[in-house]
């Protein structure tokens, strides 16, 4: 009978191990959760952690090794299973129906039901509860998909939450959340923790794990590294835990003094599109880069459709180096030099049953045309390229790309647009997902890129990391451009004023 | 791994159940494999198959680019009544062989891009987009016929279905040429790899800059062609147009020989050879049951029967587990699959 | 002038179209306004034709039946509403107080002529026989297989060695002659072939000929409808005999329905159609001539 | 209103318009008597639709359905020829049976990761084989309770007709919308049209779902084999070829997404009456050759959803959908 002292794990793995063709993702791990507190997977891209937590939860076979919840050994069979053990998941990426409404994603499986019909009013009364603690206040009974990439986050978080007995996993719950979200998240979680549940978090913001696990364990090629208290350890050893090296030159806030000069590469003036994003006026120089920076659903993502055309401008014009270019589809724009990593990977990004390789070459053999096919052979040598290049994690060029880890999937999509050698780039969140290493690797190659003269556009999150690269940071704010910070201006705390409206503050 | 391996190993599920299927028969009709020529042309039962064949042949490369797309065209049956009425139309109006099927041709070319835009620019589901042309298509063969049986006696024409060249008859060689030409378009260029990309991911393709709008069109109209090849080849088969039955229920073989070439009717990757190997099963197994002398009431269910057994064989567990059993070493697991995506 | 609904089974073969040609010339040749409704093969269609029918309020209705059964309840209503109606070409087992009468040919009684020709033409000498079925299930191709079977009962030379259905269709017509000679000693087992329609013959003919045999000689051919392609195959001497299945059935139908409004005259309940056999001795060729123009 | 509710308007909204134009051009079509028809005609269409309202929300296709109907006609009718059960008991015998046959291909369907298309067409196959078997022939009924069954109608004024089938459908018309929207196995479904993956990974029984989706759609097959065989009190074994494409086509006018994941069990009556509306038209017009009534069909049904498509484009926020 398991008795639950204070020494006995709540959750336990043994020498779990787990091999997919060509990769031992796992190669006979420990780890060991205990009740009442945060406890941090750390590694590298593709290290294992969420191949671990699928093994865990049943999501995957394990090919070995055991699981014990309080010390009895379990197995569960899949998450419905996982879920009837008090296991609450949120896997990465978010894995919610597009089609269903919030309410009925919050509640599948579990609906109040009378006399075994729905109740669906006390389903949208409890939805609407949920999500009231984590400060959304939104109609419930539109279909998901009528929301962005974090406000599903935060859904997806708070099913699991409500899922949770005992255990709750999250598998990179913050890449797409803003700091705000994530304060919000983390009440949610100092919160349960008190409740005496163990929580299992992964991410690649340090400072984060810093601040919220009391313990964490890293993962190295599917291999573990160790275990440490979060109190006893330091960050530069933790990232020498994580990448087996030292890492030469984390990225630091330094910012970019020197605005570029002379007659603009592109000019936007009252670009807009009714309904997504008011008219702007936005001019970018060869060797730029500008950042965007904003809160969740601040039309950021839209700023970028509307410029590479995957929704139509209804208003205002763009011009290339002084002539008027037509941008109403997003051929058009590639074919003006543009490039765009899109920011939902899942379902605009990645061809996931296509490899790495013909993934890398897509957009440049589209640009070329059918009839020229790219020779397999250079096909082949550009892949490789790249894979040594931004370090992605995968045996071969000939992997379909749906089978690497998120992070080196994002890694995948950069190349894509890399090898058209764009003269406009725009990334949507080009670090989410991405380890320190790779996190300072991108921020290396945003630099390189645009020392070789290329223009770039970077929406993110990460208000460091704008400043790191920036030479121009515009704020957008509920669908409006409301600032923009150039030279000494652009420092964290310049923007987050600018981020914070007066109305916003009033609501919160 | 090398390329030509990948590709045999690829089709060997295709290639041993085209072979079980012939064994079967041979060992039911042990005259099976007796072939001689008569009347300067190969004559034996599987060139019966071969022959029998060639029109879901050619059904299935069309509908094998539509299915990778992540699309179904319904409506090749009634495309090949529509092409078979407008060749013997054609013959009988006298307009000449070589017009008459540029017509025919013309015509098939023309519902492909009907279809084609109904899925491409007005974005109705292709089984939907399809089943329209399905229903009306055999309404427009009638109009061209006026409902009769349309026969005609023009050597020419008749030569693309019962003639032959080399004493192999021509539908086969037609078939073949077409599926080997389409092969070496699709492969040689870059077809290949778009028309994949938009079958799996549509939305990221157009991202990519893929212009997924035209190539939505052109498979759609590869369809049509290909039906209209083998609406000709029927039609001159038994020198008439018989805009009701031609190519009826057509549509399913051909799915079924896509399916059976282990295409996934999702869309993604597809290999045409083993679409046309798929096609010969079929066709094998139809001229086992002719040739078997069961009562015909039967027929049907022992085509469901073989049907099943041959998908349950090829089905990913089945695949898994025999993978699994066997000592051989993991190669393919299909662990893999179910990871995609999430 | 009289408003009369025709329910047509569909247009499936080139003896239908003729059919459907026939009934339109007849009812224009009256002055009757013809309410024509194609059920595409499908009873049910035929079912919510006659309903829609009633619901117009036609004065009379024609139906060719795709099947024998089910057609109580909607004859019920014909009834309840006095609108008479005429089977063509096909019987319902419906008791016959619901219809007016009948026209058609006896379907057994065609088999049975085809069969009856086979039995006379061999005179005794053996003969294995390999039969074209129609549409699996379909009441012609059952009754046509009886009768033909009740022809060559108690003649022992007469084998039926094969049978498989060709559907009605030429393509497959000619697909299983195919096989059939190939599992029959590339046809040299085989001496006649009955289809149950010309159609499936003409197929089986070029079948036949491709094999390298001469149909109707090496082996004799006979089959049902007589539609004109068959008269140009007995011309060349590729096919023996065919067994007339006329397409008029709306003359006699109309005839009937017209005695019957003047002044109630009822007509027979089943009014039956010549089954004439046509052989080679008939100028086939000209036959065919008179038959081309008439919409098969 | 909800935005997810707009094709199933918009479709209503078609069915209204067309329906005012049939009868500002024969006015008779606003009788009772066709009202009535077109709820009879259409009864065993619906409700094979029904089944595949809910077979399509979740991704798959049961093309099944038109034979399994031919082979119910035929094992009832055969049933009651040639032993003395009473019909009640040879419908419960035959529902079990195209149940389990249902559950069966959902079975093969789930477990062994086969297409849907493929799996139910061999059961199309089968099932038709299988009343071939049973008989040829088409087989009447006879039975005194059938004339029961066929004569249990309520006359409307105007001598249009709620037949009992009729009203079958529609019973099972609101039964399907309940199971659809006001239970978990409803929700379930539409889970598993919205991604397989994604609805195992939120703990969705996907095997249990997918047996259960066959099953009923077998089971409503059945049910309508049963209204079929009360229709034409006969079986046979070559009625209903091709029901299962109507079915399919009345499922997508309807406004149900092919894709799996969104639809209505609404719209598909809605679908069917405009099916059956469709037909109604061209029988009161007449005058069509049989090949001009095939292609009025398809321009009819393409006239629908081009309208359709239209009407929810215009009206509902477009969401941006590339290229
Ligand atoms: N279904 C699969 N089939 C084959 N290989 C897989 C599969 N899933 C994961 N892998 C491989 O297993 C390894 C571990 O992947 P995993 O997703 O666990 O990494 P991760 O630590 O979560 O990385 P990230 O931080 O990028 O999310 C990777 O090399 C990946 O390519
Ligand atoms: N907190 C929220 N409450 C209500 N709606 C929100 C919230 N956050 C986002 N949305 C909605 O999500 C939709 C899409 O936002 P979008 O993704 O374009 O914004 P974004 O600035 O790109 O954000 P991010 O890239 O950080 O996800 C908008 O319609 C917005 O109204
Ligand atoms: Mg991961
Ligand atoms: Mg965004």
């Amino acid at each position: 009978m398991p008795q639950s002292d204070a020494s006995q794990p709540l959750l336990r793995a043994r020498g779990v191990r787990k091999i997919f063709p060509g990769t031992i993702a796992l190669d006979g791990v420990d780890f060991s959760l205990q009740a009442g507190e945060v406890h941090a997977l750390l590694g590298e891209n593709g290290a294992g952690k969420s191949t671990l937590i699928k093994c865990l939860t049943g999501a995957y076979r394990r090919d070995d090794g055991d699981i014990l919840l309080e010390g009895a050994s379990i197995d569960p069979k899949g998450t419905l299973d996982a879920q009837a053990y008090g296991i609450g998941t949120v896997y990465q990426e978010v894995n919610l129906l597009p089609n269903l409404s919030v309410a009925e994603n919050l509640s599948l499986g579990h609906q109040p039901t009378r006399f075994g019909m729905i109740s669906g009013r006390r389903m949208n009364a409890d939805a609407r509860e949920v999500l009231a603690q984590y400060g959304l206040d939104i109609d419930v009974t539109r279909n998901l998909d009528s929301y962005s990439v974090a406000v599903q986050q935060v859904i997806a978080i708070a099913r699991a939450v409500t899922l949770s007995g005992k255990v709750l996993i999250l598998d990179e719950p913050t890449a797409s959340l803003d700091s705000h979200e994530v304060k919000m998240l983390f009440d949610v979680v100092r919160s349960l923790k008190q409740r005496g549940l163990g929580i299992v978090f992964i991410s690649h913001f340090l400072d984060q794990i810093f601040e919220i696990s009391d313990r964490l364990t890293v993962l190295r090629n599917g291999q573990l590294v160790g275990t440490e208290v979060t109190a006893e350890i330091d960050r530069v050893k933790l990232i020498n835990m994580m990448l087996g090296r030292e890492l030469e030159q984390e990225v630091r806030s330094h910012g970019k003094h020197h605005a570029a000069a002379g007659e603009p590469r592109l000019s936007f003036t009252g670009f807009g599109r009714k309904g997504s994003i008011e008219p702007f006026d936005l001019s970018i120089h060869a060797g730029e880069v500008v950042g965007v920076a904003g809160l969740l659903g601040s039309g950021r993502t839209e700023t970028a459709e509307v410029l590479f055309g995957v929704a139509q401008h209804d208003s205002g014009e763009a011009r290339q180096d002084g002539t008027v270019l037509s941008l109403t589809n997003s051929r058009q724009a590639i074919s003006a030099g543009f490039g765009f990593c899109p920011e939902d990977r899942k379902t605009d990004g990645v061809i996931a049953d296509l490899t790495v390789r013909e993934n890398i070459a897509l957009a440049l053999q589209a640009g070329i045309g059918w009839m020229r096919r790219i020779p397999d052979r250079e096909q082949k040598a550009m892949a490789n390229d790249y894979i040594r290049k931004l370090d992605i994690r995968t045996p071969d060029a000939e992997k379909p790309v749906g089978l690497l880890s998120g992070g080196n999937q994002q890694k995948v999509m950069l190349a894509r647009w890399l090898v058209t050698n764009p003269s406009f780039l725009i990334l949507d969140e080009p670090t989410r997902g991405i380890d320190v290493g790779a996190h300072a690797e991108i921020i290396r190659l945003i630099e390189e890129l645009c020392a070789q003269g290329m223009s770039l556009l970077v929406i993110s999150s990460e208000l460091d990391e704008l400043v790191a690269y920036s030479h121009r940071v515009i704020v957008v704010r509920d669908r409006q451009h409301v600032a923009e910070l150039a030279g000494y201006e652009i420092t964290t705390d310049n923007m987050v004023r600018a981020i914070a409206a007066p109305e916003r503050e009033a609501v919160h | 791994m090398t390329g030509l391996k990948l590709f045999s190993r690829r089709i060997l599920p295709q290639l041993v159940t085209l072979a079980v299927v012939v064994g079967l028969i041979s060992i039911m009709f042990p005259g099976f494999f007796e072939i001689s020529i008569a009347n300067g042309r190969l004559y034996g039962s599987p060139i019966d198959i071969l022959n029998r064949g060639a029109p879901v042949a050619l059904l299935a490369i069309g509908m094998t680019l539509v299915i990778a797309t992540g699309g179904i065209d319904l409506s090749v049956g009634a495309v090949m009544a529509i092409c078979g009425a407008m060749a013997a139309w054609g013959i009988t109006e006298g307009y000449g062989l070589g017009l008459t099927l540029l017509m025919a041709l013309a015509a098939g070319l023309a519902c492909g891009l009907w279809n084609g835009l109904l899925v491409a620019v007005l974005g109705i589901q292709p089984i939907v987009a399809t089943l329209i042309l399905m229903v009306a298509g055999r309404g427009i063969a009638q109009l061209i016929t006026e409902g009769a049986i349309l026969t005609f006696n023009h050597e020419g024409l008749i030569f693309f279905g019962s003639g032959s060249l080399f004493t192999i008859p021509t539908p086969i060689i037609i078939a073949i040429v077409t599926g080997a030409l389409v092969t070496l378009i699709v492969r040689r260029s870059a077809l290949g790899m778009l028309i994949e990309a938009i079958g799996i991911n549509l939305r990221a393709s157009t991202l990519a800059g893929v212009n997924t709008r035209v190539l939505l069109i052109a498979v759609y109209m590869a369809s049509g062609l290909c039906a209209a090849l083998a609406g000709v080849i029927a039609a001159a088969d038994i020198r008439g147009a018989d805009a009701n039955n031609a190519g009826l229920w057509l549509e399913l073989d051909a799915i079924l020989a896509v399916v059976i070439g282990g295409t996934s009717l999702l869309g993604g990757r597809f290999s045409l050879i083993a679409s046309l190997i798929g096609a010969l099963i079929i066709q094998a197994v139809n001229t086992g049951i002719l040739l078997s002398g069961f009562p015909p009431e039967f027929n049907l269910i022992i085509k469901a029967g073989i049907i099943l057994i041959i998908l349950v064989l090829q089905s990913p567990t089945i695949r898994t587990m025999v993978i699994f059993l066997s000592p051989a070493p993991v190669s393919q697991a299909d662990t893999e699959k179910q990871a995609v995506n999430q | 002038a009289q408003t009369v609904g025709f329910s047509q089974i569909g247009s499936e073969s080139g003896w239908r179209a003729a059919e459907t040609t026939l009934t339109l010339q007849q009812a224009k040749e009256r002055g009757i306004d013809l309410k024509f409704a194609d059920a595409q093969q499908k009873q049910e269609n035929q079912i919510k034709a006659l309903r829609s029918f009633i619901a117009q309020g036609v004065d009379a209705i024609l139906i060719a039946p795709v099947v024998a059964t089910g057609w109580d309840s909607v004859l019920e209503e014909a009834k309840e509403a006095e609108i008479p109606v005429i089977l063509l070409d096909r019987m319902v087992d419906s008791s016959d107080d619901l219809y007016l009468t009948a026209v058609g040919s006896d379907l057994v009684h065609e088999g049975s002529v085809a069969g009856q020709w086979l039995v006379d033409e061999l005179g005794g000498k053996d003969c294995n026989v390999v039969e074209l079925q129609g549409t699996t299930g379909s009441s012609p191709a059952i009754d046509r297989k009886n009768g033909f079977e009740q022809a060559i009962e108690g003649h022992a030379n007469i084998k039926l060695i094969r049978s498989q259905t060709g559907d009605f269709t030429r393509t497959k017509g000619k697909e299983v002659m195919e096989s059939f000679l190939k599992a029959e000693d590339g046809g040299k087992n085989i001496c006649a072939l009955y289809a149950h329609n010309d159609d499936m013959a003409v197929g089986a003919i070029q079948a036949i000929k491709e094999a390298g045999l001469k149909p109707g000689e090496d082996i004799l051919v006979v089959s049902i409808d007589a539609v004109p392609d068959i008269f140009q195959a007995m011309a060349a001497g590729e096919a023996n005999a065919t067994v007339e299945l006329t397409p008029n059935m709306a003359g006699p139908a109309f005839d009937a329905l017209a005695a019957y409004m003047k002044d109630g005259t009822m007509p027979p309940k089943f009014i039956q159609t010549e089954s004439k056999l046509y052989t080679q001795a008939d100028d086939p060729q000209a036959v065919y001539e008179q038959k081309k123009d008439l919409g098969y | 209103m909800n935005a997810r509710l707009l094709p199933l308007l918009a479709t209503l909204v078609i069915f209204l318009v067309a329906y005012a134009i049939c009868y500002a051009q024969y006015p008779a079509m606003l009788s009772t008597r066709v009202i009535g028809n077109l709820l009879t005609d259409n009864a065993f269409l619906g409700i094979v639709a029904v089944g595949m309202t809910f077979v399509i929300i979740s991704g798959g296709i049961d093309l099944s359905v038109g034979s399994v109907i031919a082979f119910s006609g035929v094992f009832i009718a055969v049933m009651l020829r040639d032993t003395g059960l009473h019909p009640v008991v040879v419908f419960a015998l035959l529902l079990t049976l195209t149940t389990l046959f249902g559950a069966a291909m959902g079975g093969v369907i789930h477990f062994l990761e086969m297409p849907p298309f493929i799996v139910t067409l061999a059961g199309m196959f089968l099932a038709r084989g299988m009343a071939y078997v049973l008989s040829i022939d088409s087989v009447p009924i006879t039975h005194e309770f059938y004339e029961v069954l066929q004569r249990s109608y309520w006359l409307m004024p105007g001598k249009g007709r709620l037949t009992l089938i009729g009203g079958m459908m529609l019973i099972v018309f609101i039964a399907g919308i309940m199971l659809a929207h006001r239970t978990r196995f409803g929700t379930n479904v539409y889970a598993v049209g919205g991604g397989v993956q994604t609805a195992r990974l939120m703990g969705v029984p996907v095997g249990r779902t997918t047996v259960g989706i066959y099953a009923l759609s077998g089971f409503l097959a059945g049910l309508a084999g049963i209204v079929f065989s009360i229709y034409t009190s006969a079986g046979y074994s070559l009625a209903t070829v091709g029901v299962e494409l109507d079915a399919i086509a009345a499922v997508v006018i309807g406004g149900t997404l092919l894709t799996g994941g969104s639809g209505f069990v609404a719209g598909t009556l809605i679908g069917v009456l405009i099916m059956g509306l469709i037909q109604t038209y061209i029988i009161f017009d007449g005058t069509l050759s049989s090949w001009w009534t095939k292609i009025l069909i398809g321009m009819l049904l393409f006239a629908f959803i081009v309208l359709q498509k239209g009407l929810v484009w215009t009206t509902g926020k477009r969401r941006m959908a590339g290229g």
